[in-house]
């Protein structure tokens, strides 16, 4: 068990000078194993990309531990040499002002600063092929030079470049078109077989699914199911990720137009508590499975 | 008086690709020529003025008072026979020298202030807001007049130092705004997950990235310090050495120049100032359109 | 709503709290000595004579008691308006010299800054995306907010006053009549009003002008009147749209602005000779009147906080999102 | 025949050189239809959308015409093409959430901009398409700013279709929300063309599984070109262009694994719209590409409705 | 309390009546205040709105200058009836302007006030015995010393106050009160004030019309504040002016320029002389406390540049002995010849040499005789524009001969205060005026005993006890004993020239510029025009200012 959320939380002061607050995170505990694609899932606001800056160390975490291989989380160098991310915006994660390979000058000047800069170059070029770029057709260039996968793919061989043991990839394919998003999930389901932990957050229920050995559905800052992304997928408890899987629109098949029926407090976010274990591997936060009068 | 008034945050980032653009606008961009054409030339007379004109103390008495414009003296001479001319190719290097200081104090107290607390956020952005709130307020001419009139300390680099300290809370805002909205950006939190330092991501990461803002912002503080000086000079305030065009036009109106008809001693001073800030903020406006292809007339 | 206004308070109070320390400072720790330039002046070469004056000047400005006991009367004083007595004036209250000259400064700062601020935002909006005229508003709005204060002041009291002898360069109502409500006296004062208006005004338009370009040329640009050119509504509605949402930004550009156009004010009334503060704080430098320089220095903070705190109501007034936003959106 | 769009040519004017956004591209809509543009991203999706609403600045005109029910649309000529806007031919944008006034309280912008057109608000009908997209009617009262995201978008869909116009271009009006939230936005669209407030409409959006929901006939583009026209139906199931089946082929559907099924994605990029290759433009990718892609595939009406530029369709 | 009903109800500005003062009565001028008029107290003798003393308060003698004599004026008469009594015969019909009549009770009221510490005046009492009332025109002084030339200077400086309005008043309301609607004797009342300006009424019962058959002409006098030289130049050019007591740099221009402004003077100097600017050295500091090093520094100044460069000659240099001109009588002209000094570099140079201030190291300055540096600075208030410019050309000059002096611009009240603690090395000052006696100026440079500040006098700190004795001695000389002054002057001016404590450097101005455009008949030195002083500064009233306003006409 390498990554380990133990009941996290995160509260956001907001208004001036922090009058009110808001959690946006809140008691989330999960984990991810080496060797494992775990997809976070959920909708917009509901506290994702947050838990990412958290695990990343770029943003503080208010309650609770969040523990990589034991290490708590610590915004240093050594930590990032193990845990390294992915953003959404691939343009907006190069500075436009420089050309796209400085990500990787600003990983040797901080990591390896006594490597020589031919045997650099020669690491360089061998990440590149390794997330299957061509390093002559993206090295010299400037970011608005390149695709949006390329960008993508350049940012993952930036982190193989360092030791890491654990990826978070934010909704890295939403801004990408769909020609090119599955290159790039095929390139993160190779990362799982070399051994890597990864953390794969979307909004998008067919890549979660697609890729993830386990899913974890979170809403309002808090996990209402999560499990097997077989079990869950297959046999959503929750009300909340029934109705999620029921908007996703399907190729071949139409909108299953009945809402389901059954709504409980769900909406109520993250009021419906504890989660329970409704099936083996296979955990509901839902009243339904608490004995609930209802 | 500026044009970089609290303008939405543009899109500051330039390319590469896009700086390339900028340049090929640059030189097509007529404000920004004539601007600085008018800048430099004047820069050139103050700097290398001194050197070919004869006279080595501007403020030596000649032997024809009041003389309007000839041939001898370009300028005419003051009512002490001094000549308004070589007075005013010194006092442009002053007004240079004043609006370099003045503004390079300003900009980097604005930077300082404005990368740390647009960077930092939370209680330190509160604290530094508050602390530039209470600097913008106060009417900084009257703490000057003030601090001046006690102090008294009378020379240009002093003078160039208040007005710095006091000019820089605007700037300050404007680069905080814009630090705010690329501390946001991605590429942010991956120099952070590269283990760069807070102040080698300021100065690697963002500062690029305004390279342009700043380098507009800068400009305006230099216009923005020679029009306090030349305040400040008019009312008796400034260095009791040298010269500088606000102490020419205190002179033309000290010694009554305007009822005497000695238009030759009081235009030259102000044209000069109206000139280099007026060609600045131009050329400003020429920036702002290069860096800003909404400005542009398309 | 409350926070916000809670907060700007603070901010104001904070300011004006500086602002008093600072000048409440200032006399006590720079060179120089109230006391003794009391007591020169009056000539009095006996030294026994020099002694009682001496502590009789010392009591009455304070300066025997602890400091900080000096300073808490200051701030006792300030509230209750009581800004020392002037040196320069003696034994004439300060506030009652400082309420004498107010009126003028106000006379002219008042029309000058709103109607600058009313005209350059017209002119600069009605420049916008026009070519022709951008290309004259905006060299002459450059030139105009490049010119020092004092400078185009000269040259409208030289041109106009001097030469043409149209208006009067100096003073705030002729030596032969004295203040009435007589229509002579009143012309009088207008009279002599118009040149340091004129060059107040003149000055701030071209900054104003400039502003509202830009300004308006981001909001021409922007999604809604896009969307509203997209669905064919008339360049009218969309330039008024245009122009309130370019005021805005200027609303608070008039509170950045505020000290300095104080500060241009100050230098023209000294141009012109002109009764007000700026003519006040000059005499008030020139002979070290440190309480007159204290109180004045007071009633521009003070000003200008005000007229702050006014345009932070007015900008609330018209800026919903400033509202929606102190309310918290609703999602 | 509600929209006949012939051999519609729109450039960009750029320091490089004209982009060719749109190239040769004709295609004809029914009334009642709801067309879904997809495409990867800088086909040329939107600069379409534009062309038929309004140019901006850079784009030129370079020829081709374009035909609402019977009448040509100047779309070349910004003054002559306003009384069609609106009255005519609609527009939700893609930046919806900032397309209102953010000073104005909506009711009031509606007011204006309507008396702009000459039309006089009606309340009753307003509030009623309100119900219709379920947004409360006191919304009117608000400040754009005061709305969700989901909320402005119904609000500009309600607006931009007050005047019942023939033609509605909604350009990625769903791609900033979720999952959720899409649906009802794009229920609430094709229940605006059933109620008849809009004749037809393009439905813009780079989510093939999406369009394949809303739209009756799904039109792919592809750099700047015509790539495959086809009823919904049959172009999620039968598509014949080779870059249509490679992009059906790359979507991960609900249920698919990579474990159990990996999926592909389509090799290199597209050209560049600047200096196009002549012929085919999908040829550098295309796994079939064969000699005669060296010559530019006409578009042919492989079957009744479908429309493939492909040589080896 | 007596003084109640008077003081303080008065509104600052009297109504007004609404229309503008008729201009052919109306006499505008400006130049002698300096700030807003702050008070009418004639005690306040340095910041009363000027005309305080002269126009509402009068004094009982004025000074002729030409002439050298003392005018009677509320006195009739005063005479030493013995070397220590001096008796004051008053002018009968003399009445306040609140209709009292003025008595002996009166005089001996103001002069008793002098008793309170902070009184101006307070001196006097160390020599003056009492003061009593013989009858209501009598009035007797007995002294313990009889200072002759400074009672004089008493009778007519002294601005008599009503001891019906002023009794009762405390110290501090004698010190610093504002003294509100001023019940005075003289000419003129007050009429109302502003910010920048007082206007004065004529009171046509003044006893003067027939008791001195005289009538100041102008029913108003509009008295404008300076704000600035330039502002009281434009005025003066456009007619709104009359008489200008302003230093207006290139006045010469105007009387020259055909602008209808003329000066005392059609030539250089233009302007008659009022006082000497001198410099002050601070005799404590080496190398000022040595006679040969001041008078080597005396030699190596530039004057006439002074005179004509920066005043454009508007100045006259002054004589080495300092005395004005009106004072030339006095001036013993073998001891000037013998001892005097004139700007001559070579000769400087030479003294220095001799008296062994060499530049041993080479910097073209010299050195101290013990061989360290002299770095002297000369010090004049900030913003004194002229006075910049004149040390400018001092230190420069002095550069030539060697000594190495910079010129330094501090406030006004750091100025004052360095000068008052001996905190300087050299400084400009002019601030004893033409008086009845060179005695005045005299005790400004030589009184002693040397204090912890030096206030007013002897702002060098020299200390000579010997012409100290002389310059007491020359107090005692009666004032109508011209060669017994003559003598002790002698005597002082050869010690003053061998010691060189304080140098003179050129005469400043009675600054005046009139324009003839509403007033005529302005004094000048040309034609059949009155000679008296064409100006109101404060104290000059007395001095022949106040009957200039008598002689002036309006211009039909
Ligand atoms: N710095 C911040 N201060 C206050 N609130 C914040 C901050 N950052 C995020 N939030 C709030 O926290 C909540 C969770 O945000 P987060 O970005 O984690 O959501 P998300 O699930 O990643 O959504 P999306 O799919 O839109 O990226 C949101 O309601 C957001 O508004
Ligand atoms: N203002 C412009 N100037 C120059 N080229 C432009 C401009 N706008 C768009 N283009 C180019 O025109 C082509 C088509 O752009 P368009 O915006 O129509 O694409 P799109 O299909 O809508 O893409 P997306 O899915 O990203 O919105 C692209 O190659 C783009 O680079
Ligand atoms: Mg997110
Ligand atoms: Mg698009």
């Amino acid at each position: 068990m390498m990554l380990q959320l133990d009941n996290v939380t995160k509260v956001y002061k907001v208004g001036a000078f922090g009058g009110k607050t808001f959690a946006a995170v809140d008691g989330v505990s999960f984990d991810v194993r080496s060797g494992e694609v775990v997809s976070l899932i959920g909708e917009s606001g509901s506290g994702k990309s947050t838990i990412g800056k958290m695990i990343l160390g770029l943003t503080s975490i208010t309650a609770g531990s969040i523990t990589v291989d034991g290490v708590p989380v610590k915004a240093a160098k050594e930590y990032y040499r193990h845990v390294q991310g992915v953003f959404q915006d691939p343009f907006s994660c190069y500075n436009p002002v420089f050309k796209a390979d400085r990500v990787f000058q600003l990983i040797k000047e901080s990591y390896y600063p006594q490597v020589s800069a031919a045997e650099w170059d020669g690491r360089v070029r061998s990440a590149i092929e390794d997330v299957r770029l061509d390093p002559g057709q993206v090295l010299g260039r400037y970011p608005h030079q390149l695709s949006g996968g390329q960008l993508q793919r350049l940012l993952i061989a930036r982190a193989l470049l360092l030791d890491i043991k654990l990826l978070v990839a934010d909704e890295i394919t939403s801004m990408l078109d769909a020609s090119t998003r599955i290159d790039v999930l095929n390139l993160l389901a190779e990362l799982k077989e070399r051994g890597l932990g990864v953390l794969y957050v979307t909004h998008d229920l067919s890549l979660g699914n697609y890729l993830a050995e386990r899913t974890v559905v979170l809403r309002n800052g808090t996990v209402v199911e999560m499990g097997l992304t077989d079990k869950v997928f297959g046999d959503p408890l929750h009300p909340y990720t029934r109705k999620l899987l029921a908007a996703v629109p399907r190729l071949n098949a139409p909108w299953e137009d009945a809402e389901p029926t059954d709504t409980c407090h769900y909406h109520a976010g993250g009021a419906s508590g504890a989660l329970f274990e409704a099936d083996a591997g296979h955990f509901v936060a839902c009243a339904r499975f608490d004995g609930c009068p209802r | 008086m500026t044009a970089i008034q609290e303008t939405p945050a543009q899109d500051v980032a330039a390319g590469a690709g896009v700086r390339r653009e900028a340049l090929y606008f640059a030189v097509r961009n007529g404000k920004l020529l004539v601007g600085f054409g008018i800048a430099f030339l004047l820069f050139l007379l103050g700097f290398a003025g001194p050197l070919v004109l004869d006279a080595v103390d501007p403020n030596a008495y000649g032997t024809k008072p009041m003389s309007p414009p000839s041939g001898e003296h370009w300028f005419g001479t003051t009512t002490f026979g001094q000549d308004v001319f070589s007075q005013f190719v010194y006092g442009l290097q002053t007004t240079f020298i004043v609006g370099a200081l003045g503004g390079g104090i300003a900009a980097v107290i604005a930077m300082a202030v404005g990368f740390t607390a647009g960077y930092r956020g939370g209680l330190v952005d509160e604290i530094l807001n508050m602390f530039t709130n209470i600097v913008l307020v106060i009417p900084t001419l009257a703490v000057l007049l003030i601090i001046n009139a006690y102090l008294g300390v009378r020379s240009v680099p002093a003078q160039a130092l208040f007005i710095g300290l006091t000019s820089w809370p605007w700037a300050a805002r404007a680069i905080r705004a814009q630090t705010f909205s690329l501390r946001t950006r991605d590429f942010v939190a991956l120099a952070r997950l590269s283990g760069s330092s807070t102040r080698r991501i300021i100065m690697r990461e963002i500062a690029p990235n305004m390279s342009s803002y700043l380098f507009m912002m800068f400009i305006l503080l230099f216009g923005g310090s020679i029009l306090i000086a030349s305040s400040l000079d008019f009312i008796g305030l400034g260095p009791t050495e040298g010269i500088s065009l606000g102490l020419m036009l205190q002179n033309a109106n000290q010694w009554s120049a305007m009822q005497l008809g000695m238009w030759w001693w009081f235009l030259p001073p102000g044209a000069g100032i109206t000139a280099i800030v007026g060609a600045l903020y131009v050329a400003n406006v020429g920036l702002d359109e290069v860096f800003n292809p909404k400005l542009r007339e398309t | 709503m409350r926070q916000y206004f809670g907060r700007k308070l603070l901010v104001y109070g904070l300011t004006f709290f500086v602002a008093v320390t600072i000048n409440w400072m200032v006399p006590r720790f720079m060179p120089g000595d109230p006391v003794s330039s009391m007591v020169a002046r009056a000539g009095v070469s006996n030294p026994g004579a020099v002694e009682t004056m001496r502590t009789y000047y010392t009591n009455l400005f304070g300066f025997d008691q602890p400091l900080w006991k000096q300073y808490a009367n200051f701030w006792a004083a300030l509230f209750q308006g009581d800004f020392g007595i002037s040196i320069w004036v003696f034994p004439t209250p300060v506030s009652e010299v400082i309420m004498g000259a107010v009126p003028y400064t106000l006379g002219l700062m008042i029309p000058s800054v709103l109607l600058s601020w009313v005209v350059g935002n017209w002119a600069g909006a009605f420049a916008a995306r026009r070519r022709l005229l951008d290309n004259t508003v905006l060299p002459v709005g450059y030139v105009l907010t490049a010119m020092p204060y004092m400078w185009l002041a000269v040259l409208l009291a030289w041109g106009l006053g001097v030469v043409a002898g149209i208006f009067p360069v100096a003073g705030g109502y002729s030596f032969s009549l004295q203040p009435s409500l007589s229509v002579e006296f009143v012309a009088d004062l207008l009279h002599h009003w118009v040149l340091p208006f004129l060059s107040l005004f003149l000055v701030a338009l071209g900054g104003w002008a400039i502003g509202m370009r830009n300004m308006i040329i981001y909001e021409l640009e922007s999604d809604y009147s896009n969307y509203l050119s997209a669905l064919g509504a008339p360049q009218r509605l969309i330039r008024r749209y245009a122009f309130r949402n370019a005021v805005l930004p200027q609303i608070t550009g008039l509170a950045l602005q505020l000290g300095v156009l104080v500060a241009g004010a100050l230098v023209t009334e000294i141009v012109f000779s002109y009764p007000g503060l700026g003519s006040l704080i000059l005499k008030a430098i020139q002979n070290q009147d440190f309480f007159l320089l204290q109180g004045t220095f007071m009633f521009i903070v003070l000003g200008v906080l005000i007229a702050n705190f006014i345009i932070d109501i007015v900008y609330v007034v018209v800026d919903p999102r400033t509202r929606a936003g102190m309310a918290g959106a609703q999602a | 025949m509600s929209l006949r769009v012939s051999e519609l040519r729109v450039y960009y004017r750029t320091l490089k050189g004209d982009v060719k956004a749109l190239d040769d591209v004709s295609f004809t809509m029914r009334d009642g239809e709801i067309l879904g543009l997809a495409g990867e991203s800088g086909c040329g999706k939107t600069t379409l959308g534009k062309s038929l609403i309004r140019m901006d600045g850079r784009m030129r005109h370079m020829g081709g015409t374009v035909e609402l029910d019977g009448r040509e649309l100047p779309i070349g000529d910004d003054r002559r093409m306003n009384e069609f806007r609106f009255h005519e031919v609609s527009l939700i944008p893609q930046y919806s959430m900032s397309a209102m006034n953010p000073t104005r309280k909506i009711g009031k912008m509606v007011g204006e901009l309507l008396g702009s057109r000459g039309v006089a608000l009606d309340r009753a009908e307003l509030e009623s398409r309100l119900d219709l997209v379920e947004l409360p009617r006191k919304v009117l009262g608000n400040y754009p700013i005061e709305l969700s995201g989901g909320m402005k978008q119904r609000m500009v869909m309600v607006i931009s279709t007050l005047l019942n116009p023939s033609l509605l271009i909604a350009d990625e009006v769903t791609s900033a929300l979720d999952v959720s939230t899409q649906k009802a936005v794009a229920k609430a669209l094709i229940g605006f063309r059933d109620a008849g407030f809009v004749k037809s409409m393009i439905f813009v959006t780079h989510d093939l599984a999406l369009t394949s929901h809303i739209a009756d006939t799904i039109m792919v583009m592809y750099a700047g070109k015509l790539a495959e026209k086809a009823p919904a139906k049959v172009m999620v199931t039968a598509p014949r262009h080779p870059y249509t089946k490679l992009l059906i082929n790359s979507l991960p559907e609900v249920g698919v694994r990579h474990a159990d099924k990996k999926l592909s994605g389509i090799a290199g990029s597209p050209p560049s719209l600047l200096d196009p290759p002549a012929g085919c433009r999908f040829r550098a990718r295309c796994p079939v590409a064969g000699d005669e892609c060296g010559q530019e595939p006409p578009v042919v009406e492989v079957e009744p409705d479908h429309f493939v530029a492909c040589w080896k369709a | 309390a007596p003084q109640g009903s008077q003081a303080g109800s008065a509104p600052a500005a009297a109504p007004g009546d609404g229309g503008a003062l008729p201009r052919n009565e109306t006499l505008y001028t400006s130049g002698t205040q300096w700030g807003p008029p702050a008070n009418f107290n004639p005690l306040r003798e340095w910041d009363y709105a000027t005309g305080t003393e002269g126009l509402v308060y009068e004094s009982l003698f004025h000074f002729d200058g030409s002439a050298g004599k003392m005018v009677p004026w509320l006195a009739q008469s005063g005479t030493w009836v013995d070397d220590k009594t001096y008796e004051l015969k008053l002018r009968q019909g003399v009445t306040w302007s609140d209709g009292k009549p003025f008595t002996a009770k009166d005089v001996v009221f103001t002069f008793e006030l002098g008793k309170m510490e902070t009184v101006p005046y307070h001196n006097i009492w160390e020599w003056l015995e009492k003061a009593e009332a013989v009858d209501d025109q009598t009035v007797k002084f007995t002294f313990s010393k009889a200072n002759y030339q400074e009672w004089d200077f008493q009778m007519y400086s002294r601005a008599i106050v009503p001891q019906h309005v002023w009794q009762g008043r405390s110290e501090q309301e004698v010190l610093d009160g504002k003294n509100e609607n001023p019940v005075g004797t003289g000419a003129y009342t007050y009429k109302s004030h502003d910010q920048d300006r007082v206007v004065w009424q004529r009171r046509d019962d003044w006893w003067g019309k027939t008791g001195l058959n005289m009538e100041p002409k102008p029913k108003y006098i509009v008295d404008i504040v300076n704000s600035s030289n330039e502002v009281a130049m434009g005025l003066l050019l456009q007619k709104g002016m009359d008489l200008s007591n302003n230093f207006l740099p290139g006045a010469a221009n105007l009387v020259k320029g055909n602008f209808g402004i003329t000066t005392y003077y059609p030539e250089p100097p233009y302007m008659l002389s009022a006082n000497t600017a001198f410099l002050v050295l601070n005799t404590t500091k080496k190398p000022m406390d040595d006679p040969a090093f001041r008078k080597a520094l005396a030699s190596s100044i530039d004057t006439k540049k002074i005179v004509e460069g920066v005043y454009g000659n508007l100045v006259k240099a002054a004589s080495p002995t300092g005395l004005l001109p009106q004072w030339e009588q006095y001036i013993d002209q073998q001891v000037v010849a013998d001892k005097g000094f004139s700007f001559d570099t070579a000769k400087a140079k030479k003294l220095l040499a001799d008296a062994g201030y060499k530049d041993s190291d080479g910097d073209g300055f010299v050195e101290n005789k013990d061989g360290s540096k002299i770095e002297l600075d000369i010090i004049v208030p900030s913003g004194w524009t002229d006075w910049m410019e004149s040390i400018r050309v001092i230190a420069a000059s002095a550069k030539e001969s060697g000594i190495n002096i910079t010129p330094d611009f501090p406030d006004f009240n750091a100025l004052v205060d360095k000068r008052s603690k001996g905190d300087f090395d050299m400084l400009i000052n002019n601030e004893r005026q033409l008086s009845n006696t060179p005695w005045t100026y005299y005790d400004y440079m030589f009184q002693l005993p040397v204090r912890k500040t030096q206030n007013t006098v002897n702002f060098g700190r020299y200390e000579n006890k010997e012409i100290w004795k002389l310059v007491q001695e020359l107090d005692q000389v009666k004032t109508d004993d011209a060669e017994g002054m003559k003598q002790v002057m002698s005597k002082i001016q050869a010690i003053h020239l061998d010691e060189m404590p304080i140098i003179p450097l050129w005469y400043n101005g009675l600054w005046s510029q009139v324009s003839n455009a509403s007033w005529t008949n302005w004094p000048s030195s040309v034609g059949d025009t009155p000679k008296t002083p064409p100006t109101m500064w404060r104290n000059w009233l007395e001095l022949g200012g106040f009957e200039t306003l008598t002689q002036i006409k309006p211009a039909s």
